[in-house]
């Protein structure tokens, strides 16, 4: 299958997967009740009146698991294409393709290690 | 395999360095010394250096020709190590170097530096130059208290992220147009790629190009970011990113247009495009610079502004060796290298020793010379030094880089050389003047670690010595890659 | 090591003794800076006598330094010829007597001591130099410590002087070391030998024309001539009084010697092409120094301008590019050199006393102060070129050699002469005659004081009575440049 | 023909998977039921078959309130980031080595890739609400949901390492003999426990622990908004499910050579007791807490994932094993 | 051609990007803006890569890099934006302006 046609494919389950919550929205709309009120619109806080803004600070955990994802993430880029043509790689080069795997990954147990001793993975 | 160890072992030693220090701050505990891991990173570096020693006159070639070494690359990589390591000594008396991170920042910087010096693939010469920023980008943000500390980090993380986004951009057209990564290669496709009617993408990679290495050399109009970083950043760090990160940036520079267009095929857009756009930036540097440096109070704002201005004569020097007009170009060059690191390593020792944690301005200096009148006088030398005043190694290398320019016929660019190196004198003898002729009333003497104090008899020392007798460093060069 | 080389280590090693001493001992450090000058005068004397009159370059020592490239070595090359001997002899005279009169200087004598002899050092440099590299370094390092002497030890306005002298003489330097490098780059060498035998007669190209401009601008703004003249004032009046005893008596020759070094005896043609315009920057010197000096209404102010007035003369006997004239410009470096020492001393001593150099609180000194005013008249005579003083040999040389060439701007700096005259008598007798000012003390000077300045009256008569103890040695030197000229 | 079955292929598989859907939630709750020795749904139809149906009409025909304060363009668009990945994933899913609808050669990485896109659906989905809880209940599933993603990804390097391809049919076929759940053990393990998790199940269900959170990201939306963030969770369960059959059991193939059962049949069974598997998990753990959900994750699963990896290129060179890896 | 297309779209999203790094006050806005740029790029590599003068794969290692180093980047430039926004508690980028002369 050429590579255009697959992406085609995949461009139209783009297309239903959209199409659906909106057709089943705008068919929803027909069949809904509609009666706006104040109290309905206003944002849920247990049952008593909103207090402050909503759009908090966020505890800095967010952002340190957000940074370890990415590293970890960026990471998987390199695994994958190592791993899919290791045994190519193996042949060609010998155990030095997975030398050098094992110090990228060495690095980056190291450097989980490191952030939990830092305690950066406590959930304080 | 093994062959392919030996050759890369500078690099590798730093490596393991760098894990030693990585698994030394994970097994230490939270409140015990880190002199230990200073220790490990100077071991480290030292040995570094020697195995880049040790590898002497032989060419290098790894990674299908995108790792390459030779003895002038090896030259400069002694140059980035000598940097580091006068910065990791003078961080043992440093309150940062507390935490493990800082040595290990250090390290990978290094390594970023080292490997952009023997990178000849535009991938490898990115992520080692972003290896180096990146580093760079924490260690300016080292000090956690330090409103000041943070904020440069984070004008140096923007203006350094658009400066890489500018010099990816370029490097993308070069690679679109020649179809090739390899240096090597791509300066041999480049003259095909500039009959190809194209040759307005390649202008635009070009200077596209020189906006990011203008950034990282801090060369006007793309330096914004220096005063502001020096300023912020703690003063080691200053320190390396003044001396080793330039020299890296210097060095990526001739790398990259030493051998795109340094070859036979394109002699018209070298002379027609790349001096003219390298004279300008040379002579904005020189002129804002040292016109800026001026009005500085703040002593690291004023170097900063001085080390753009030198950047200002260094690429002089760099048009030298791309005119190839003289033998001398690259030894010029490199003597200014030296010449700058010495001098520049210990005005910022100084400086640390005198302002500890104050805000260093101007009155700082007040007194010195009744202080403490031998770490005046070491502070005077380097700033002459600097200057480029005769006897110390800071004019050898003027006269150098003038020669050189000479002898290309340069001459306007070399009489605004020295106009603004006079210009210059005003704001080193302010400086000199406030150490000697202002008086202060604290009276107590200052107090100099032995690192400091080390890494400033050092400095001086070699300031010296390579001002009265030059030949030392001449010869060493000249004998190492000719 | 060379005898002109131990000449060069003498004052280093003076400095290096006396950082042992600890700071207060201010009595030590005089002594020492006494002695190492003094050391430096008696082997300059020594050299007198060896030296062979007749000969070209002597005691010459070359060491190859450091080369670049496949340009030729620069070399640390020094050596005596009979135009840099009397030089040299000015200097350690000045320096050794300039060290007497730093009794003046009562606090961080270590400092002063040292930077001062490094000062000599770079002066004994620049006249023994022959290589360009090398006369740079030395004229760079009379730069820096000139900055810190003035700068420390000068008066109210120290800085402003000191840095008016560090932006003019660094802008100079620039030139200089353009001009050096741009000789070096396009003749190959920067030994003063080699480039003698390099540089064709007829050289005379827009390049060596725009270097040698440049070189004499550099060599100008030393000396100075008109335009550059304002830090020298400065300088002239907030420096320390044994500072400016170097000054004027040593640094501005510097400027004459590399004219003549580097000017005439290299690039003839070419001087001998500006010469009407430097007899006219001559004059300029010559008649606006000596009407300022009359207007002035203090003492060193009126030197000030009076330097200026008589370095015109030099420029003037430059001017004349032939063998008299040199010589007149030789002598009057020289004679200028001892009488401006001279003079700042007796300023200094003046100063010492009545803590005022405006003329309107001096008044009346010659009758308490009878052998200070007796040695001022000697010195104001020999300023204004009092026949039997050095002041008349030289500029009767001087002029003598304009008359030759252009014989219309002689007979105006005639005129310079008389005005000499007139400020200098006016100067003379409002401090030495006329009413005694009451508030302040009036001790005459100690034999400390008179002893090193009757040395000097001593030199400047017997110049002027037996002016050939100079210019025998001179003469053959210049006889060889204007041969060479002529050729 | 071809061209209409392109066409038609992906709206039929919609409905296959919103039928699915429709009873799997009921499935859920009666195998739940079921094991908790309760009797689950039986009012509406018989065996309450018309349960999920009765509830998606209720859903529909409910008012759809949007908070005055929110961000109204992004709430109405959070729902579908959220549902649209999850279907999209199918596109690439081998059912049988007839009924796939496009071979991509980077299938795996094409389904973590876009599976991925959900959390920003979420979060999203939490932020535009202007609500406290909606936007703590966001930030949390995104940050499990990015945790867990880690170990999810690097689980399967394993799979990669010994097929030697990213393509899903690959992996089929190349576990004619052994199915990778017995080589890939470790990697299975991190593989079901992330997913489980990926999927905001219990016991890693914080994101919509109605006792902490009231409801989760999700507590502003009403009717069929709401309708599409269950949808998008039930249309992973599917995805997931079919993804763990193509991965570690086999896919279509066979166990013991019984291929007189088609490929797809084959499928289905293992599908199905991937999903029941699912509920068992569901009805059986408790909830565990938020500080040991996230240091589970980095601090267990991310190194034993690891480890995995090295341990497979490891034992690639151990001689009789080489055959398995 | 499609060449011309793509590198049309990579310049006007890295032009975007810099006028956002330019323009926008928001730090946040700001990494978004750089990270834009680096997209711009990675956009030309691709499309050099597949559509060039010489298509081959070493534009799409090269993207591969560049992700990495923008993901990298965008750590660190976060990390340090957090902690700058506890000192000064605001992510207006013209507020962090104490470095002066």
């Amino acid at each position: 299958m050429p590579i255009s046609k697959s992406f085609l494919i995949i461009g139209i389950f783009f297309l239903v997967a959209v199409l659906l919550p909106i057709a089943a929205l705008t068919l929803g709309r027909f069949l809904r009740a509609s009666k706006p009120s104040e109290e309905k619109a206003t944002t849920y806080e247990s049952g008593v009146n909103p207090i402050g803004g909503s759009w908090v600070q966020f505890h800095v955990r967010y952002y340190l698991y957000a940074l370890l994802f990415v590293i970890f993430d960026v990471e998987a880029i390199y695994l994958f294409p190592w791993a899919a043509s290791y045994d190519v790689l193996r042949s060609e080069i010998g155990l030095g393709i997975l030398l050098e795997m094992g110090l990228f990954l060495g690095f980056l147990i190291l450097g989980l290690i490191y952030a939990w001793k830092k305690k950066v993975l406590e959930w304080k | 395999m093994k062959q392919m160890a030996m050759d890369l072992s500078p690099e590798w030693i730093l490596l393991v360095g760098i894990a030693l220090i990585l698994i030394g701050e994970i097994l230490l505990r939270e409140n015990s010394s880190r002199f230990i891991l200073g220790l490990i990173a100077g071991l480290t570096v030292t040995a570094s250096g020697l195995f880049v020693i040790l590898q002497g006159k032989e060419v290098i070639s790894l990674f299908s020709d995108s790792y390459v070494s030779d003895p002038l690359i090896r030259s400069i990589k002694l140059l980035l190590i000598v940097g580091t390591l006068l910065v990791v000594i003078l961080s043992f008396s440093e309150k940062l170097a507390a935490k493990g991170e800082y040595y290990l920042l250090l390290l990978s910087a290094l390594l970023g530096a080292m490997t952009l010096v023997s990178a000849a693939e535009l991938v490898m010469l990115f992520v080692s130059l972003e290896l180096l920023s990146l580093s760079a980008y924490v260690l300016v943000g080292m000090h956690q208290e330090r409103l000041a500390s943070s904020e440069a980090a984070w004008k140096y993380v923007v203006y350094g992220g658009a400066s890489s986004a500018f010099l990816l951009y370029g490097m993308s057209f070069f690679y679109g147009l020649t179809g090739t990564t390899s240096l090597t290669e791509m300066s041999g496709n480049l003259a095909v790629a500039f009959t190809n009617n194209n040759e307005m993408l390649l202008y635009l990679g070009f200077f596209l190009i020189l906006v990011g290495i203008g950034f990282k050399i801090a060369a006007v109009p793309f330096h914004m970011w220096a005063p502001d970083i020096y300023q912020g950043a703690p003063t080691t760090i200053t320190t390396f990113l003044a001396v080793v990160s330039k020299i890296a940036g210097f060095a990526f520079m001739l790398r990259f247009l030493g051998s795109l267009f340094g070859t036979q095929g394109i002699q018209s857009v070298l002379h027609g495009v790349v001096i003219p756009a390298l004279l300008v930036l040379s002579i904005l540097s020189m002129i804002v610079g040292n016109v800026i440096a001026l009005k500085q109070f703040h002593l690291k704002r004023m170097l900063a502004y001085s080390s753009i201005g030198h950047a200002g004569y260094m690429i002089i020097a760099i048009i030298t060796i791309l005119l190839g007009g003289e033998s001398v170009a690259y030894s010029s060059l490199y003597y200014y290298f030296v010449a700058y690191l010495l001098a520049s390593t210990g005005t910022f020792a100084i400086l640390q020793v005198v302002a500890q944690d104050k805000s260093p301005d101007r009155r700082v200096l007040s007194g010195l010379h009744k202080r403490s009148p031998l770490l005046a006088f070491c502070l005077s030398v380097f700033l002459l030094s600097l200057a480029g005043i005769p006897f110390t190694a800071g004019f050898i290398g003027k006269l150098t880089i003038l020669v050189g320019a000479f002898g290309n016929s340069l001459f306007w660019v070399a009489g605004i050389m020295l106009l603004t190196t006079v210009i210059s004198y005003y704001y080193y003898f302010r400086l000199i003047r406030q150490m000697y002729w202002q008086e202060d009333e604290k009276a107590e003497k200052e107090r100099v670690s032995w690192s400091a104090g080390f890494v400033i008899a050092l400095t001086l020392i070699g300031t010296f010595l390579f001002g009265i007798m030059p030949q030392i460093l001449l010869q060493g060069i000249g004998s190492w890659f000719m | 090591m060379g005898i002109l080389s131990i000449l060069l280590c003498v004052p280093l090693v003076g400095v290096l003794v006396l950082q042992f001493f600890p700071k207060r001992k201010f009595s030590a450090h005089r002594v020492i800076a006494n002695l190492t000058t003094f050391v430096t005068l008696i082997l300059t004397i020594y050299l007198y006598f060896p030296f062979q009159t007749g000969q070209e370059m002597q005691f010459v020592e070359k060491v190859s330094w450091f080369t670049f490239g496949s340009f030729e070595p620069i070399s640390y090359s020094i050596g005596l010829d009979g135009l840099s001997l009397p030089l040299l002899m000015l200097t350690t005279l000045v320096s050794f007597i300039g060290s007497i009169a730093s009794i003046y200087i009562k606090e961080r004598t270590k400092q002063y001591y040292s930077l001062f002899l490094l000062l000599e050092v770079g002066t004994i440099g620049v006249f023994l130099a022959t290589n360009l590299v090398l006369f740079f370094f030395f004229f760079e390092l009379t730069l820096i410590t000139m900055f810190f002497l003035i700068g420390i030890w000068g008066y109210s306005k120290k800085e402003r002087a000191a840095y008016q002298f560090l932006i003019y003489n660094g802008l100079g330097s620039a030139f200089l070391l353009i001009g050096i490098v741009g000789i070096y780059v396009y003749f190959g060498s920067v030994d003063y030998d080699s480039l003698m035998k390099v540089i064709p007669i007829s050289s005379f190209n827009p390049f060596t024309w725009t270097l040698l401009t440049l070189l004499l601008v550099a060599f100008a703004i030393k000396l100075p001539i008109f335009p550059f003249h304002r830090w020298m004032l400065l300088v002239h009046v907030q420096a320390p009084p044994s500072v400016v005893m170097i000054h004027a008596g040593i640094l501005l020759k510097m400027g004459a010697y590399g004219m003549l070094r580097f000017g005439v005896s290299l690039f003839p043609d070419y001087m001998e092409y500006i010469s009407t315009l430097l007899a006219v920057f001559g004059l300029i010197n010559l008649l606006y120094g000596a009407i300022l000096a009359f207007a002035q209404q203090e003492l060193k102010s009126v030197l000030a301008y009076s330097s200026i007035s008589h370095m015109g003369i030099i420029l003037l006997g430059i001017a004349a590019a032939n063998q008299v004239g040199l010589q007149g410009a030789v002598l009057q470096s020289i004679s200028h050199g001892l009488l401006s020492a001279l003079f700042f001393f007796l300023v200094g001593a003046l100063y010492e006393r009545t803590k005022s150099t405006q003329l309107e609180n001096l008044g009346g000194l010659a009758k308490s102060m009878p052998i200070y005013s007796g040695i001022l008249m000697v010195a104001s005579l020999g300023l204004l070129g009092l026949p039997g003083l050095s002041g008349f040999v030289s500029e009767f040389f001087s002029l003598l050699g304009l008359f030759e060439r252009h014989p219309i701007y002689a007979s105006v700096g005639t005129l310079g002469l008389i005005l000499a005259a007139v400020y200098t008598l006016r100067a003379l007798l409002s401090v030495s005659f006329g009413e005694q000012k009451k508030s302040i003390s009036h001790q005459d000077i100690a034999w400390k004081e008179w002893l090193p300045m009757f040395f000097l009256v001593v030199t400047i008569v017997g110049i002027g009575v037996y002016p050939d103890l100079i210019s025998s040695t001179l003469n053959h030197t210049l006889e060889t440049i204007v041969s060479d000229w002529r050729g | 023909m071809n061209t209409l079955l392109l066409y038609l292929g992906p709206v039929i598989l919609l409905l296959i998977v919103l039928g699915f859907v429709t009873y799997a939630i009921l499935a859920e709750r009666k195998v739940i039921g079921w094991i908790q020795g309760r009797i689950g749904p039986n009012q509406v139809g018989p065996w309450g078959l018309l349960q999920t149906v009765a509830d998606i009409v209720k859903l529909l025909i409910k008012e759809d309130t949007i908070p005055k304060n929110a961000d109204k363009t992004l709430f109405k668009l959070s729902p579908i980031i959220a549902f649209v990945p999850a279907f999209v994933v199918l596109a690439v899913m081998p059912f049988s080595s007839q009924i796939q609808f496009t071979d991509i050669g980077v299938g795996l990485l094409y389904y973590m890739a876009i599976s991925s896109i959900t959390t920003i659906g979420i979060l999203i989905g939490g932020w535009a609400s202007n609500n406290k809880y909606a936007l703590l209940g966001g930030m949390r599933s995104a940050a499990q949901m990015i945790s867990y993603e880690i170990p999810l990804v690097m689980s399967v390097v394993g799979i990669v390492l010994t097929v030697g391809s990213l393509n899903l049919n690959d992996i089929v076929e190349a576990q004619q003999k052994t199915w990778f759940i017995f080589p890939q053990i470790i990697g299975f393990v991190v593989f079901i426990i992330s997913s489980v998790s990926e999927l905001n199940r219990t016991p890693f269900d914080l994101p919509e622990a109605e006792s902490e959170l009231v409801a989760g990201y999700h507590v502003e939306y009403s009717g069929f908004r709401f309708a599409f963030f269950m949808l998008a969770e039930y249309v992973y369960i599917f995805a997931m499910s079919s993804l763990t059959t193509v991965l570690f059991l086999g896919g279509w193939n066979a166990p013991f050579g019984f291929t007189f059962l088609p490929g797809i049949v084959w499928f289905i069974i293992k599908f199905s007791v991937v999903v029941f598997f699912l509920y068992w998990v569901r009805a059986t753990m408790p909830r565990i807490r938020v500080d040991q959900l996230m240091q589970f994750a980095w601090k267990v699963l991310l190194p034993v994932a690891l480890a995995n990896i090295i341990l497979t290129t490891l034992l690639k060179e151990v001689p009789f094993l080489t055959h398995y890896y | 051609m499609y060449l011309t297309s793509y590198l049309a779209l990579a310049a006007i999203l890295f032009c975007i990007g810099l006028y956002g790094v330019l323009t926008k006050r928001n730090a946040v806005m700001l990494l978004f803006s750089v990270e834009l740029m680096l997209n711009a790029v990675n956009l030309n590599l691709v499309a050099f890569s597949r559509l060039g003068f010489f298509p081959n794969i070493e534009g799409q290692i090269f993207t591969f890099f560049t992700i990495t180093v923008a993901a990298a980047e965008a750590a660190v430039g976060l990390a340090i934006l957090i902690a700058l926004y506890r000192k000064k508690e605001t992510a207006e980028a013209d507020q962090y302006n104490s470095l002066k002369g």
